[in-house]
């Protein structure tokens, strides 16, 4: 799990959510904690969270994760290139990316204000809109 | 309980203990049997910074043992709630702007209701100066939209002769993918003075004791302040700022205890006088200060910051002018030295100059006619000031932040040539100031 | 627990006094024995404590994708936050490894990539046991609630405990819904409620070596009973007979080992617990047994 | 009024190059080190712009110091 690439086709037929984050980045400690809620509610929804580690050493992002443990996938990304193939601006950035492999939702930062709409935007991606009702 | 019995089984070979152990243990495990939600740590929401604090001048001058505290209560999405608390006491002696003589000096107190007489050759002294301060802060912090940052806040802060209420906010808004950030300010300010006995009238002679006639009550001064500024980051290891600021005063910008000597037009020695039979009163003549009733100030401010493998070089400049003529330069250098993961030595040193206010004045001249203002403050004079000093800190083992800083505070100053008048030349005129600066602060979360 | 998915349904059948409802889970025929007066109140409490089981089965599987045990045995050396049901477990599988000077090893479930306990004499080579042996050891791990990780060829399996989690558990739940006295038996390992109303107390049949036949009979009033040593499960080499009881430290199986042994204790989980590691203790069982609190029966 | 036009303009210079500066989003680690806050200890920035305001003829500069008390 801890390779340094994903491959997104792979995971064509689930919505990934996509977040890159870095252990200095102070927001990333209270996305880390709605990831995993929002993992353990929609993982077997056919959700996966691929969360881009963009320290330049990866001890630190361990020492992150000791503090704030993550329920979903760590990827590192070293030189960042997957954080420019994506032009990341904000950190934490995360990416929604439909079922076709076709990103449906980008959010720059992380508010717990906003996080019903991060969660709005995945349960559609999911199709999973009449639960809600 | 578990673990203790673990202990006993372990070191007591006894393994009567281990069903005991395990019981306690199974309790542990069944006793929240059912399964809860993942609830992953919460930050903790205050951050509060105090220390203590001693600033001590010698020859009997300025004492002030003082304590603060800054806490900050984090709320998420970067909303900040930020109180302050300081208490200060004051006590010791402040220049009284007379000059020295060789002759012994008396002169009527502050408060108008005593005298005292200072020995030849010394420098005349207020030493009523006692005081306790306390200054309260308040302020918010909320972002709005994704680039901007919103703040505002009140200040309060009273003493025994003073009142200070303020008002201020401040936005910021980065650009360029939060590398620039511009910020604008403003404060306003009304500060109270209510000295004992009253405001002197400014220029009005020092009066005898029980003589009010020249006390005016009480006065007040405006301050607004403006500031601009922008923040850049330069590179992964640099980052800058650049500052302009703006402030206007209005009103009584006085020091109320404050007094020049008037002296001889030849020999520059204070006028003598003779009070009234059975009346205690000023042994030579003396007149309160009078500053403009307004300044406006303009100070451009920059600051860089740099990283070196763990070591920070914290360096700024600001250069100052204002209509009262006063031109000054500060350099503040800050060396911060890692000595392992948790400790840290941060050597300092300050440099400060000033020229004189354009009414700054040694003496008045008998005979001669009044200038529009005239003041005698030392802190209006022409004088050069160094700072150095270091700061050790280190974190406890609770992950707390503590340090201890010592500091020594110099100023050494001189009087223009142009001020000083006959047997003045002869004598030091310029009050030198050195101050023991020693801080102990503590830093921690809950 | 079986990689077979047994289908999820219940059966009740009458007895003389109550009820006896049965299903299969984690690999294992279960029971409730309940004195309840009507069928579909029977019927009920069995589906509670099958819902338990199972939940506990589907949780803690370690043949189950997706669960918590597959998603730390997947891990590869990454650290994986579990819940707190899970986190109670691990804590308690930390102190039984303390208090068993690490002979009960919740890591030690890849030793039977290479021992086979099918009554073959198929003895593994040292250096294959070396090998197996290199991926066990619950401190090589690090576990910091809520958080573990493993190195990543290590896989942990609750098996060991979970039976008798599963039983304790389904009796909180049976308590929590009702008075009616009741018996809960996962596969042996057994609970009761509380005393029955209509006898003295419940009679329990402990198996002998012969395959289905019980020659003990033990009375229960309170409390539970669990047997760890498996009649059925063992290697003959020589003469030799293996228990499948492996010891985590020489990867070897302990030597002279009762067949089985049988505890009585407040809960399922205590007697489990005490049973399993007084099969570890192998030929001084009986003298760790005595030390012990608790009621046992070893047999050899 | 000069030296406020003076200011003005380097403000205005500072701006023009902002641009080709700075770093990448996940190239904040030195800068997001307490020790690299432009005010990381403001409660001795606080003091200090205390004594220096009681002490000396200017104040502030960084922000809005200093001030409030009748000690100048």
């Amino acid at each position: 799990m801890a390779d340094s690439s994903v491959n997104l086709i792979e995971l064509r037929g689930n919505v990934v959510l996509l977040d890159f984050w870095a252990s200095w980045c102070v927001p990333c400690r209270r996305s880390f904690p709605w990831m995993n809620a929002i993992h353990h509610k929609y993982a077997d929804r056919g959700l996966v969270i691929i969360a881009v580690n963009l320290d330049r050493n990866s001890a630190d992002a361990k020492r992150f994760l000791e503090r704030y443990p993550a329920a979903f996938r760590i990827v590192y990304d070293p030189d960042a290139n997957l954080a420019k193939e994506f032009g990341i601006e904000v950190m934490p950035s995360s990416f929604i990316i439909g079922k076709d492999g076709q990103s449906t939702a980008r959010h720059a930062g992380f508010k717990v204000k906003r996080q019903d709409e991060y969660e709005a935007a995945i349960v559609a991606a999911l199709g999973l809109e009449s639960l809600l009702e | 309980m578990a673990v203790v019995a673990i202990e006993m089984a372990r070191t007591r070979k006894n393994e009567q203990f281990i069903s005991v152990a395990l019981a306690t243990a199974t309790c542990t495990l069944l006793g929240s049997g059912l399964p809860t939600p993942v609830d992953a740590q919460e930050e903790p929401s205050w951050n509060i910074n105090t220390a203590a604090f001693y600033y001590g001048e010698d020859g009997g001058r300025v004492q002030d043992f003082s304590i603060k505290a800054i806490a900050e209560r984090m709320f998420v999405d970067d909303r900040v709630l930020t109180l302050g608390l300081a208490i200060d006491a004051l006590t010791g002696a402040t220049p009284s702007g007379a000059i020295r003589l060789d002759v012994p000096q008396t002169l009527t107190q502050p408060s108008g209701n005593a005298t005292k007489t200072v020995p030849a050759g010394e420098y005349p002294l207020d030493d009523t100066f006692r005081d306790i301060r306390v200054a309260l802060t308040v302020n918010w912090q909320q972002p709005f939209g994704d680039t901007n940052l919103f703040n505002v806040g009140a200040s309060l802060s009273k003493e025994y002769d003073y009142l200070h209420v303020g008002l201020n906010a401040k936005v910021a808004r980065n650009f360029n993918k939060r590398n620039t950030t511009l910020s604008a300010g403003i404060a306003i300010a009304r500060d109270q003075i209510d000295p004992e006995g009253g405001i002197p009238t400014p220029f009005s002679s020092m009066l005898d004791v029980g003589d009010l006639s020249n006390r005016l009550g009480t006065d007040s001064k405006d301050i607004l302040d403006v500031v601009v500024g922008v923040s850049q980051v330069v590179s992964r290891n640099l980052v800058v700022q650049a500052n302009y600021s703006y402030s206007y005063s209005d009103g009584y910008l006085n020091d109320p205890y404050r007094i020049l000597s008037i002296g001889d037009s030849v020999s520059g020695d204070t006028i003598p006088r003779t009070p009234p039979p059975g009346v205690e009163g000023p042994s030579h003549e003396y007149i309160f200060e009078s500053r403009p009733v307004e300044r406006t100030k303009h100070s451009f401010y920059t600051q860089a910051k740099y990283y070196m493998n763990g070591k920070v070089l914290d360096a700024s400049y600001r250069y100052m002018t204002d209509d009262w003529n006063i031109d000054s330069h500060t350099v503040n250098l800050r060396y911060r030295w890692p000595l392992g993961a948790s400790k840290f030595l941060e050597p300092h040193l300050r440099l400060y100059s000033q020229n004189e206010a354009e009414f700054y004045r040694l003496s008045l001249v008998d005979g001669a006619a009044l200038p529009a203002h005239a003041s005698t403050d030392y802190r209006l004079g022409n004088f050069d000031a160094i700072t150095l000093g270091a700061k050790y800190g280190w974190k406890t083992r609770s992950d707390n932040d503590m340090s201890i800083r010592v500091e020594w505070y110099q100023q050494s100053g001189s009087v223009p040539a142009n001020l000083i008048i006959g047997n003045q030349a002869g004598r030091n005129n310029y009050p030198d100031l050195n101050a023991l600066i020693v801080q102990f602060s503590y830093r921690f979360s809950r | 627990m079986s990689s077979r998915s047994p289908p999820r349904d219940i059966s009740i059948r009458s007895l003389q006094q109550g009820w006896l409802g049965r299903f299969q889970a984690m690999g294992s025929p279960c029971e409730l024995l309940c004195e309840s007066r009507t069928r579909s109140a029977a019927r009920q409490l069995t589906n509670l404590v099958a819902a338990e089981a199972w939940r506990v089965e589907d949780k803690f599987s370690r043949y189950l994708s997706g669960n918590v045990i597959d998603r730390i045995n997947s891990a590869q050396g990454e650290p994986v936050l579990v819940d707190d049901e899970t986190a109670n477990l691990l804590d308690f599988a930390d102190t039984l490894y303390e208090l068993s000077n690490a002979s009960f090893d919740i890591t030690s479930g890849v030793m039977r990539q290479v021992w086979n306990f099918d009554g073959s004499d198929t003895l593994p080579s040292q250096e294959q046991v070396s090998r197996v042996l290199a991926r066990v050891g619950w401190r090589k791990g690090r576990w910091v609630r809520p958080t573990l990780r493993l190195p990543a060829d290590m896989e942990i399996d609750l098996g060991g405990l979970g039976k008798e989690y599963a039983v304790d558990s389904a009796v909180l739940i049976l308590r929590g819904h009702t008075d009616t006295p009741c018996l809960v038996n996962f596969g042996g390992d057994l609970a009761v409620t509380g005393p029955p109303q209509q006898r003295a107390a419940w009679s329990v049949g402990v198996e002998g070596v012969a395959e289905g036949r019980a020659d003990r009979m033990i009375e229960l009033r309170a409390g539970a009973l669990a047997t760890s040593g498996d009649a059925r499960r063992f290697l003959l080499k020589e003469g030799n007979r293996y228990s499948h009881i492996l010891d985590p430290r020489t990867g070897w199986p302990v030597a002279d080992a009762p067949n089985s042994v049988t505890v009585a204790a407040d809960t399922c989980t205590q007697a489990g617990m005490i049973s399993t590691l007084a099969m570890l203790r192998g030929a001084d069982a009986e003298i760790f047994l005595d030390d012990q609190a608790e009621q046992y029966w070893c047999r050899r | 009024m000069k030296s406020t036009t003076i200011i003005t303009a380097t403000l205005l210079l500072t701006c023009s190059g902002c641009a080709s500066l700075g770093v990448e989003p996940w190239e904040r680690d030195v800068l997001a080190k307490d020790e690299m806050q432009l005010n990381a200890d403001p409660v001795e920035a606080a003091i200090d712009d205390h004594i220096y305001f009681s002490k000396e003829a200017s104040s502030g500069g960084r922000g809005f110091g200093g001030g409030g008390c009748g000690c100048n």
